[in-house]
């Protein structure tokens, strides 16, 4: 069993926090540069939304990740205690009239990086996402690196 | 973040440095953006060099300043955007609408002669 | 509010997921490398305390280790689920005979490279560590160079 | 953590490499010293050159690969030790037990001939 939970007030800066402890999360798990700089990029897009939409940077509202590090699989929840919102009715980034704008892009972004992302709304917004770790030949030698 | 502005024959040379993510970079970058339109200049070229990462903020900023030079005529180009960045910006397929030079020279060339 | 809290069964190895959440944790609050080194080291002493001599390794007995980064100071608390010592009983490193030995060595450590290292018991053993972070002009430029 | 063995003039060089600290490192460590006890070895140069950190369970096996090879009448000795790994093993005080060569060929010079 590993748990990393982090308990941020709502603002950006908060944010760099995140990062750092995503990557070093995801360095002991064993992923490399590139999929870690992706994770890592999905993880902070669901964090910004936790801040910036749930909790509308409202200082005393916190904003929560928790990294679970199984043996095979590393899931990451981000919970915030805003209104929620309908998933469905997120504009799709693709569209010709949408790739100057900005709506869709972060959630879009988690769903390409990650394996698995899923919305659920209890007192707030909760995103899990879900990806495979490395096999396990290479996860001791990255963890033993760091 | 740092963000840095030259002129080279008549370009609008920007130099971006560090991460354009939310509350800093972006906030950066649209200022940048916005001084050099400010100061009338209607061909912009974003130095990506330095760049080391990009979120979805970073993104909507960058698409806001191509629709505001394009709304009064002018070009906002990239140049020298690493690899990593150009992974991101291709998923979102933002990088669709602007022009990418793979060097600083290339890019002043073709806009200052344009 | 930022809090970043790592619950861990008792395995050695998770001992470099400590060391990676730390090192994230105290650069971002803008420790240089080498303060960064000596605390990392502190933490992962008093970790390494709680997983072997709290915990005595056995894998459903968690390791707890939380880090609480306010404006001008960091806490870390270490906590296990073991009976306990007396820490007026350790033995000093630095004696004579016990130069070439182990005992002490770790928390003299803890002691050495905090600014301030206090145990309590409350079902098991509670470490709490202190330490001022860096002024401020030089706080904001680590976090955001992560 | 990675340690290996050679032996140069008489004199048994291990080369440890990354954390030397509690479960894997220290272990090694330890390994390592035993195997060249047990090939005979009385003259062992730990070389640190590579070494990025060391915890008090490190230094605990430092202590006992001391002892062990003393009762023997052998010499455990330290070369190219890092300037933060000094540091740390200076104010548990147990490097002063210890000869500490700036580089592999004076320890292997001055145990050799020793
Ligand atoms: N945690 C959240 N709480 C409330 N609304 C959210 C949350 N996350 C996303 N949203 C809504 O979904 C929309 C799309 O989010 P996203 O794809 O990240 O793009 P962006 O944040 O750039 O608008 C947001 O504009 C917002 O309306
Ligand atoms: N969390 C703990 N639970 C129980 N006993 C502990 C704990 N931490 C330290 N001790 C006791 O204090 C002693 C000294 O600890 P330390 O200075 O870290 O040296 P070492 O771990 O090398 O013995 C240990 O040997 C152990 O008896």
């Amino acid at each position: 069993m590993r748990k990393v939970h982090l308990s941020l007030a709502s603002e950006y800066d908060n944010i760099d926090l995140v990062d750092s402890v995503t990557e070093a999360c995801l360095r002991f798990a064993g992923f490399d540069e590139t999929l870690t700089e992706h994770m890592t990029l999905a993880i902070r897009e669901a964090a910004a939304n936790a801040i910036k939409h749930g909790n509308r940077q409202q200082p005393e509202k916190i904003a929560e990740v928790v990294f679970e590090i199984d043996d095979e699989t590393i899931t990451v929840h981000i919970r915030d205690q805003g209104e929620g919102f309908e998933v469905e009715e997120v504009p799709d980034p693709l569209a010709p009239e949408n790739i100057l704008k900005g709506a869709g892009r972060g959630i879009f972004l988690m769903r390409q990086l990650m394996d698995e992302v899923s919305f659920a709304f209890d007192g707030g917004t909760h995103v899990t996402m879900r990806k495979e770790r490395p096999v396990a030949g290479d996860q001791d030698e990255a963890g033993e690196e760091e | 973040m740092n963000v840095s502005t030259r002129t080279r024959e008549g370009v609008t040379v920007v130099d971006l440095e560090g991460k354009i993510t939310i509350g800093r970079g972006d906030v950066a970058l649209r200022d940048a953006v916005n001084a050099a339109i400010d100061d009338g200049s209607r061909a912009v070229v974003l130095n990506f060099a330095k760049v080391k990462s990009m979120d979805s903020s970073g993104m909507a900023e960058l698409g806001a300043a191509y629709r505001r030079m394009d709304d009064l005529g002018g070009t906002v180009a990239l140049c020298s955007v690493p690899a990593n960045v150009t992974e991101i910006l291709r998923m979102t397929q933002i990088i669709t609408v602007f022009d990418v030079y793979p060097d600083e020279d290339e890019a002043v060339a073709a806009m200052s002669s344009g």
